[in-house]
């Protein structure tokens, strides 16, 4: 037998034992189910979706192929490959959601000092600390190299005052990893560096923001006189500008991917949505004028997937098509959610109350919320200026 | 049909803006909806609305109005918008009014105009029944008992409908679902044994109403116009609605532009304001234009209805048609322009976004006009 | 009797006897109508056309407001309105089309001197010289000011050489109207100045211009060492370009209203093509979703044409209000163009030969001719400029 | 269904590239059109494309093809597109070859496909009647009389009609007009007695001609395909035609397009290059969305085919209607970003502002195709 081969039986028989019932498909829905995030301040509904956590967490599975001495699962690629099959077949729950993982954990790898990644690491994969990301300011939304939130040198620490935005889950999280002015201001990419701060340190607290469309994971975060030690910059100081853009890369694809699930793999089909408002004749959407508006919608949404798809065969490429996708994704988004609500009538701009189906209600908030998908993660404007200068190469005055 | 203000116009706008503008700013808008007001207008505002006289803008002055028509109150409305004033002057300043003005009987005139002009009675107009704006598919039902007519059925989204006094309610006395023939309009007293009123909790934070009648007993004198033909006047009294929707609808554009266009000479990104990128730029004068056909639709309309043009229809479904795409374009580019703050409820810029796909939907959205413009047009 | 009076019976009576029978509404249609612009190069199909104008000119009616000492008719406003309510009741047709009334009187009883307005305006009001306009470059489109074509002092005249496009009718005129540089470059607008060039002159040559809808009235002229007489320089040296200023808001407008003409008041109505192309169901347009696009466009057509009143009944706004107008005006007729094009179907692309109707020949061409109209009196894109800057108040940069 | 060119299609697209770039640049076809060619295509450079089996792409290699599929011709069709290289390859080489490739019996096959192969044949498929694209709606007959067969009619708009030797033509042999059944395609030599062609003069300058047929004999063999059924085969071979139009459209498409990229980058205006307007630059930036949108439809529409996929006419009709959106954008755009020379007869970026709104009228427009892919997609 193989050493891969042995490796699936191996993995194969420990899941058996160690994935809890509810975490598996099929299980009994009356469980209530948890969005895991661990962290300090994590509460569970289900004991079990803990204990998976904790389980998966000590063998180093939520990141397998982080090396063992940073408590990963030190796998091969082969064999994340196989743990990932094991845990399809049977259905498994992803054990643990987490900035630290998407976001903070490979630039530590990348950039830290091995006593950062020691110190962090290990508690990021066994969901122990929570992490946000505070990246956005008030002044600074597309130009985010214009940030204002100062950390001075104050001998052994670091001083930091200012005000960060759109930090998701800042009120439930540990620690959170922020760009901070450190250097002069102007050439202003030149003074930024990557720090790592105790939410509970005193001078940090956070408020929630509602959106347009409601109650949202987003919060400001406030930093009056924050003293953070020196340990906690990672890479070099005024450097940070270039740990930023990775994130940011990141997260573009990380939101485009987002938006995108939201839309394609939605639930939310605008045609029954216009057949149960509008009326079927003969099968076909019972308004001509919403018909044709309709059919033209789909054959662009349509389009844009075979071009998700094709960029997929073609091995992905640069992120100029991230942009692209970006743009379109969201843009097609927010089209496809004004033509339900109108389709819906009185019943898509539904607020509260018994008076209107569940469905409806959410839809008129989705519609709402997608309003912010062209703006975060880079605006339409800024992946229209992407396009224009990076992949065509138009001239700058 | 001259296409500008006449002085009296120009003075009630004046008037206007200057009472929604520093009596009721947005922040009156805010605060009402914060405070979870069943009624959602303010009953202060009220009274000094009533002072000036505007309820009473489309009644004659026998009856304590100042007849001032339809453009008159379209001003007014527009202005209002642009704060997002609430009050329930469209819904009986101009619906109550006007109907009662135009098809009510002596009775019902000296009954309830003075009523109207001072302020004390409110009104609502009950029309629609499922979610696509479409009178001809009443099914609520009004049977004639001896002296009395027995109403059962379900109205939906009845604007200011949650407190209004009296409302009109459109019932079939024969015929069925899907014709124009056989509707009648009642006049119903909102406190009436078997009118249950469920307000609505609608995206744009304004009072709406579902009213279920469950044998609603009224009198046989409480027909407002002609019996069998009520679908006709419904469809009079809905195109003045649509006018003034449509100019309030104006006012909502009007006002979400000029804060973007202000936001846009203010705001700085990558050094320079961002207002001076071209892409902006263009985008904002395309915004420019659109407002600009929208006002003279608006207008137009206005002056057909007060002139009892032929063109009425027509230039309703124009001015309601043209309003809902101008208000969707710069509701969604006002907000895109604002940026990551354009989505927090902080800010007033989204409540433009609410108002103005609510007020679409309101006796018939973009789509609905379109078809009725090409039906009326022979097309 | 008033003057007024007096002046009405007179002028009804002059018209009655003057006014050839082919010249007034109702004429014999087998007659042949001539578009009489007037010059030495000048036929007639129909003589009552020549005399027609003749007389007209005679009485300096060509241009009624310009004081007799210039050739014109000197009349009053008040009696200039009754010249031409008489001429309407009476269907009688213009005289004279006429670039030299429409552009260059103006200018020159602005500007001229007192020679200069004796030497031309006489031969303008009897339509005895044709005149073209010379302003477009082949490198100067909407950047006019950074026109090239170069005029030297060389003592007692200027030496022109140049080139000049989008001259209309320069094939059929006698005399151009011309911004040529005279000065340095940069500040660029400050060496313009305005030249009246006899178009017999050496070296002076024209080419006419084919569009992609075939044939035009535009043509490049080209001046090689061409001499012209210091005395034809209109205003003083290098301050031509005020006078441009004023001639391109004049023509802005002018080419406007002819574009609203070609469009609003055209015979080409989109719902009878479309019933036409696409047959009728019930009185309604036979295919919904076309009937959906054109019902959309009807109504913002006609939004546009109220928003024509509106201004009309507001006397009249500033050059913002003919920006938009020029946009939408010529913005909204490419748009009715190509939807007729496409309801039309084979027919809509027809160019030539005897298997197609010639209205749907027409409406090819017609087709292909609008795309100039966003192009031509200034760029869509200059219009939006204008509106942003000077409506809006936008920043620049 | 991979949506990436294999190695043969890479090969096939380069060779073409070169083909048409080096051979054919526009100037080949603007001097067709000025010469008042009749035929609006050179012999020589047929010839030439025969020679590197172009037009055999379709047809097995027992015949003499190389079978290298829908997506083999298409991408050469794309190449050529791009200088609008005239020829008869894709009426004889897609519609044509396909035809009798797939629907032929063995006679037919063995008479026809070697003839397309070496290039001596070319075909051309007469479909239309009407000025809209509606097979059903066929009105000529074909007639039954002992073994010969009598066509009465007339057809239009054929795509390489004025030369074509060989017609395939769809006539009623039952039924009436409007119906799908009763429809039955036959051959016809185009020298037969009884055909009249009359070349027909389109905007955009290619081949094209009416055809009428007046008591033409044909003999009973000559049927391609089943009787009676012939409407669906024609559907079928429409589909493949359209699919392959549309991969000639985003061709016409990318050269508008990158001319114009070229020109933003060179021209410049108030002394700095147009390129760097930042209005421009974002609706630069659209097109190359649309393009990208309609690159991948067109490809997966190639590959259905090739794969005979059940999304075969969905996907027809999908890249059809992208490919004539896009060719709509980016022409009426690159003649605009020209400026005044854009509308001049001696620029070439004209042509594609022609070429593309023929192209969209061939075998159904841009609203033919939307509602078909809603008609097919169950809404």
């Amino acid at each position: 037998m193989s050493n891969l081969d042995k490796f699936r039986e191996e993995t194969k028989s420990w899941l058996d034992k160690n994935c809890p019932p509810s975490m598996r498909s099929g299980a009994d829905p009356t469980i209530p189910v948890d969005e895991v995030w661990g962290g300090r301040k994590a509460s569970y509904k289900n004991p079990e979706s803990k204990l998976w956590l904790e389980r998966m967490g000590a063998k180093g599975w939520t990141m397998p192929t982080v090396s063992k001495e940073y408590g990963g699962g030190g796998l091969s690629k082969d064999e994340v490959k196989i743990l990932n099959e094991e845990m399809f077949f049977i259905g498994a729950k992803q054990p643990l959601l987490s900035f630290g993982i998407w976001m903070l954990a490979p630039v530590l790898l990348e950039y830290g000092t091995e006593a950062q990644k020691k110190e962090h690491i290990p508690k990021i994969i066994k969901g122990e600390i929570r992490w946000c990301q505070g990246y956005s300011e008030p002044g600074s939304g597309s130009d985010l190299a214009s940030l204002a939130t100062k950390a001075e040198d104050v001998g052994e620490s670091f001083m930091v005052n200012g005000q960060k935005v759109w930090t998701s889950y800042a009120d439930k999280a540990d620690w959170i990893f922020a760009l901070v002015r450190t250097g002069p201001k102007e050439p202003k990419h030149d003074g930024i560096s990557f720090l790592l701060i105790d939410m509970e340190t005193k001078g940090v607290s956070t408020k929630p923001i509602t959106l347009i469309s409601g109650k949202s994971p987003f919060c400001e975060t406030f930093f009056d006189n924050v003293e953070v030690p020196k340990d906690n910059l990672i890479g070099e100081l005024n450097a940070g500008w270039t740990i930023a853009k990775k994130l940011l890369q990141h997260e573009r694809a990380f939101i485009s991917n987002f938006g995108l699930a939201a839309g394609m793999g939605s639930k939310r089909d605008i045609v029954s949505i216009a057949k149960k408002h509008l009326g079927e004749d003969a099968g076909r959407i019972g308004n001509n004028f919403f018909r044709s508006e309709i059919a033209s919608h789909k054959i662009k949404e349509h389009a844009f997937g075979l071009t998700l798809k094709r960029a997929g065969d073609e091995g992905g490429k640069a992120s100029a098509t991230a942009s692209m996708f970006k743009l379109y994704g969201t843009e097609h988004n927010k089209k496809r959610h004004e033509l339900m609500v109108a389709a819906s009538g009185v019943d898509g701009i539904a607020w509260d109350g018994d008076e209107f189906d569940k469905e409806d209600k959410n839809l008129t908030r989705a519609w709402l919320r997608t309003k912010g998908n062209s703006l975060e993660g880079g605006s339409s404007e800024v992946q229209l200026n992407v396009i224009s200068k990076r992949v065509l190469g138009l001239p700058t005055q | 049909m001259k296409l500008t203000l006449n002085e009296e116009e120009q003075f009630l706008k004046d008037t206007a803006k200057n009472f929604a503008q520093e009596r009721c700013p947005v922040t009156h808008f805010r605060s009402l909806r914060d405070s979870n007001d069943p009624q959602l207008w303010d009953k202060a505002i009220w009274n000094e609305m009533s002072k000036l006289g505007w309820p009473g803008i489309l009644i004659p002055e026998e009856y304590g109005g100042s007849n001032f028509g339809i453009s008159g109150i379209s001003v007014i409305l527009q202005e209002c918008a642009k704060t997002l004033t609430p009050s329930p002057l469209f819904a009986t300043g101009v619906i109550g009014a006007y109907s009662i003005a135009n098809f009510g009987n002596e009775n019902q005139k000296e009954e309830y105009l003075p009523k109207i002009v001072s302020g004390e009675m409110t009104t609502a107009f009950a029309i629609d029944e499922s979610s696509h704006h479409n009178p001809a598919d009443t099914e609520m039902t009004a049977e004639f008992k001896k002296d009395k007519v027995i109403l059962n059925g379900k109205k939906i989204f009845v604007v200011d409908g949650a407190s209004a006094d009296l409302l009109i309610v459109l019932a079939r006395t024969s015929g069925n679902k899907g014709e124009t023939s056989g509707l009648t309009l009642f006049f119903v007293n909102s406190n009436s044994s078997g009118v249950e009123k469920i307000k609505l909790d609608m995206a744009d934070s304004r009072n709406y109403a579902n009213i279920v009648f469950s044998d609603v007993e009224i009198n046989k004198e409480d027909i407002l116009g002609d019996i069998e033909t009520g679908g006709e006047t419904a469809e009079n009294i809905l195109d003045i609605a649509r006018i003034a929707l449509s100019a309030e609808m104006l006012g909502n554009s009007e006002a979400a532009f000029e804060t973007t266009l202000d936001y846009l000479k203010q705001r700085k990104q990558f050094g320079v304001l961002i207002g001076s990128f071209q892409a902006l730029q263009h985008r904002a004068a395309q915004m420019f234009c659109e407002l600009e056909l929208t006002k003279s639709s608006v207008m137009a309309a206005m002056r057909a209805a007060d002139e009892n043009s032929n063109e009425l229809q027509r230039l309703s479904s124009l001015a309601k048609t043209v309003a809902g795409e101008t208000l969707h374009l710069v509701s969604n580019e006002a907000v895109q322009m604002h940026g990551g703050i354009g989505v927090t409820d902080e800010y007033d810029i989204g409540f433009f976004l609410k108002r103005g796909r609510v007020a679409e939907q309101i006796y018939g959205g973009i789509k609905f006009h379109t078809e009725r413009y090409a039906n009326l047009s022979g097309f």
